[in-house]
């Protein structure tokens, strides 16, 4: 141990803050970088499970998007 | 021997050995670092001439030298994405793009603070915090083409291109903003420039910077399983992965 | 996607027809043969020899017209098609005269481009068909904005070109029927 | 139906040479700019007004300008260099022309330099004609307004170089601009180092020598490796149209 006491290793002959402000923002960003790739991998994870889920055996959903016939929509007007 | 290469390149294949090696990444980095910033801190003597400021370099000096490293390696990824076409490379680019960003940010964040009892102000146009400012950009520019490019082979591609750009001028931007430093105030004395460091010092630095390493390794696995995931979606490897995961 | 498993020829002598529905990837496939998208897998020959090998050789011998005609807004139409055909072979100016007349544009050799209509436009475009000798012609969407006479005369000469050894490969939405034109369909594959 | 009762058409063999196709580039270029004069004369209005922003924005002090002047001139010409990069490849974009660019039977790159080559004369060459102009106007002495001109002289074409890649790579991008500025900046940030320090040192009475000659070399290495990497970019914008 480099110190005499804990209040001397906090305060670290006035260095102190500086020292303790780099390792908790060094200790907050990886430790966030880590939550927040984490988070993200879980996410999509659940959203590759849905798809699958409920997507049928055969594996590709419904079947062929149905022919264009630009016939016109009606719009009900109440 | 091309064949090998190629099965390297499988997403597949990497996505099962990340899973395998992963684990045993993160148990070494955070035995690592542990080790390494708590020797720093409390049992590393003290530093004759900047007292316990110094102290700040063994988290500065990992950071700094991994965020060029990361540079380097996503450049070296921009090749084999170049020439190879492998979507590995793709991936790796795009995933570790923005942890190399924090790590800029964090070497340069300290080394502010750090700068502050050693000069006596926040910011000195030193020419290791301007080279890493700049780094910085690099990074940011990188990460913004990315973003801007919708079809993903294509920002590979670009950003491929952009990087190698920037890893032939990190090279001249050293070199020229050292000169520039020389031009405007005679030298100072260097934030991490030591003539000699006892072992009591260079050891906890070295652990942390391995450990940094290993953290950086997991978090560059666990990036690009998840961008894999995400552009494999409809694979039949992948439903069987997320399938079986439900099951057990 | 757009296709997989897509393999064909196209022979010298011969017009191509592209088929396909909107967004089946008519204007893709054209430029992936041109050499201007990459984003594909697989193979492609010239006379034999991979294309991207020879990617110089290759564009001596092909000629593309895309969506985009290539025409430069400020310059006439004279100068633009010297400036396409300029990096080909060298070409006298009586011939490119000769070529802008025969697509209807006399009178209009030395005006900026920005006065002529979206038409006029396309047609010193489509002039550079009147002098190529590439054997290989990539037309995307060759009709587009030209009226029903001009649309007869430039089917007449692809048929003209065919006749003469060179291959064709078109995409249009309008009807083109050609004696021995060959074509292929996109979309049933994609639908499957 | 037999093809090969069909005459044939024999591939073609010769082309142009690159040396006139790079002509034929670099003079269209030239001929589509003085139809739009406007457009040749925004970039140097531009250049004049930022530096004109310094004394009226800082301090109209000779010495403060005299200290500062070398800087705000190359500042100034970097910005207006940067602003009309946008416009290199973009009309051509646009048009169409950029694809019929591609597929010349020529190597790309040395058609992308003739088209870089353009750009400079455009824009970069204006600028150091005027620099002389506007370094009396912020109080530098005759000996520095020589050096600054050759520094320009040497760096501009630099400018136009590596833009070009940033020009390439932001092709067809919604706020390509903003972009292009984000991507280029950090890589010009060297040639502006040395051309200010390069004035700074002759103000100074110091030796240039040296420092012009790293300059060229920059100017070297920019004409050996730019064209190549715009020329991939360009193609890999094309490709994602």
């Amino acid at each position: 141990m480099a110190f005499d006491s804990f209040t001397a290793f906090i305060l670290m002959d006035g260095h102190g803050p500086y020292v303790w402000v780099c390792y908790g923002v060094f200790v907050v960003l990886i430790a966030g970088m880590m939550l927040w790739s984490w988070r993200r991998h879980r996410a999509v994870l659940q959203a590759c499970r849905r798809v699958h889920e409920t997507t049928d055996e055969s594996g590709r959903g419904s079947a062929q998007p149905a022919p264009a016939t630009f016939t016109r929509v009606k719009v009900s007007q109440d | 021997m091309w064949q090998i290469f190629h099965k390297l390149g499988s997403p597949k294949w990497f996505f099962g050995i990340a899973t395998r090696l992963m684990p045993w990444l993160l148990a070494g980095a955070l035995a690592l670092l542990a080790v390494g910033l708590v020797w720093g801190l409390a049992f590393a003597p003290k530093d004759y001439l900047q007292g316990n400021s110094y102290r700040i370099i063994f988290i500065h000096v990992p950071s700094a030298f991994l965020a060029q490293s990361v540079y380097i390696m996503m450049a070296t990824a921009g090749v084999v994405t170049l020439v190879w076409r492998m979507k590995l490379a793709d991936v790796f680019v795009k995933a570790v793009a923005p942890v190399g960003l924090v790590l800029t940010f964090l070497a340069l964040f300290t080394g502010a603070v750090w700068g502050k009892p050693t000069w006596g102000t926040w910011w000195i146009w030193d020419a290791r915090l301007t080279s890493m400012l700049i780094l910085l950009f690099l990074y940011g520019g990188a990460i913004a083409l990315d973003r801007a490019i919708n079809d993903e082979k294509s920002a590979a591609r670009a950003v491929a291109v952009l990087v190698l750009v920037g890893v032939v001028n990190i090279p001249i931007i050293k070199y020229s903003v050292e000169w520039w430093n020389t031009l405007h105030q005679p030298a100072t004395f260097k934030l991490t420039e030591k003539p000699s460091m006892p072992a009591e010092m260079w050891v906890p630095l070295l652990l942390s910077v391995l450990g940094l390493y290993l953290l950086f390794g997991w978090l560059a696995c666990l990036r690009m399983q998840t961008e894999i995931l995400a552009r494999e979606q409809r694979t039949r490897w992948v439903k069987e992965h997320v399938l079986a995961r439900r099951a057990g | 996607m757009l296709f997989r498993d897509l393999s064909f020829s196209i022979l010298p002598g011969t017009v191509t027809r592209v088929e396909g529905a909107n967004g089946t990837g008519k204007t893709t496939l054209l430029r992936i043969l041109a050499g201007l998208n990459d984003a594909w897998s697989g193979e492609l020959l010239w006379c034999g020899k991979s294309r991207n090998w020879h990617r110089e050789e290759f564009l001596r011998n092909v000629l593309y017209l895309g969506h985009r005609p290539g025409i430069k807004a400020l310059l006439t139409p004279m100068e633009n098609l010297r400036a396409l055909v300029a990096p080909r072979r060298p070409v006298a100016d009586s011939v490119l005269h000769q070529a802008l007349s025969g697509t209807g544009l006399d009178g209009f050799h030395d005006v900026p481009c920005r006065r002529l209509s979206a038409g006029q436009q396309r047609r010193v475009a489509l002039a550079r068909l009147l002098i190529a000798d590439e054997p290989l012609w990539l037309l995307d969407e060759v009709f587009t904005a030209i009226d029903a006479k001009g649309v007869s005369a430039i089917e007449a000469l692809l048929q003209q070109r065919a006749a003469e050894g060179g291959a064709v490969v078109v995409t249009t939405h309008h009807e083109l029927q050609l004696p021995g034109m060959r074509s292929i369909k996109l979309g049933e594959v994609a639908a499957q | 139906m037999n093809a090969e009762t069909r005459p044939l058409i024999k591939p073609q063999e010769s082309a142009v040479s690159t040396v006139a196709a790079m002509r034929a580039v670099f003079s269209r270029d030239m001929k589509v700019a003085f139809r739009q004069r406007q457009d040749l004369l925004n970039p140097l209005l531009f250049f004049v007004m930022v530096v004109t922003l310094f004394p009226l924005g800082v301090s109209p002090e000779v010495s403060f300008l005299r200290e500062a002047g070398a800087g705000i001139l190359w500042v100034a010409a970097l910005l207006s260099v940067l602003l009309s990069l946008d416009h290199l490849f973009r009309h051509d974009f646009d048009d169409g022309t950029l694809e019929q660019l591609v597929l010349q039977p020529q190597p790309l790159f040395l058609l992308v330099l003739a088209k870089t080559l353009a750009h400079w004369v455009l824009t970069g060459l204006p600028l150091v004609l005027l620099a002389p102009v506007l370094g009396v106007m912020v109080h530098l002495d005759g000996n520095s307004i020589a050096v600054l001109c050759l520094t320009l002289l040497i760096g501009t074409p630099v400018l136009s170089l590596i833009g070009a890649i940033g020009a390439a790579l932001t092709l067809g991008l919604r706020s390509a601009g903003v972009l292009l500025s984000l991507l280029i900046i950090p890589l010009y940030i060297p040639v502006l180092i040395f051309g200010t320090g390069t004035v700074a040192a002759a103000t100074e009475g110091a030796p240039v020598g040296a420092y012009v000659a790293l300059m060229g070399a920059f100017l070297v290495l920019a004409i050996t490796l730019a064209p190549f990497a715009a020329a991939a970019a360009l193609k890999i914008s094309l490709s994602n149209s």
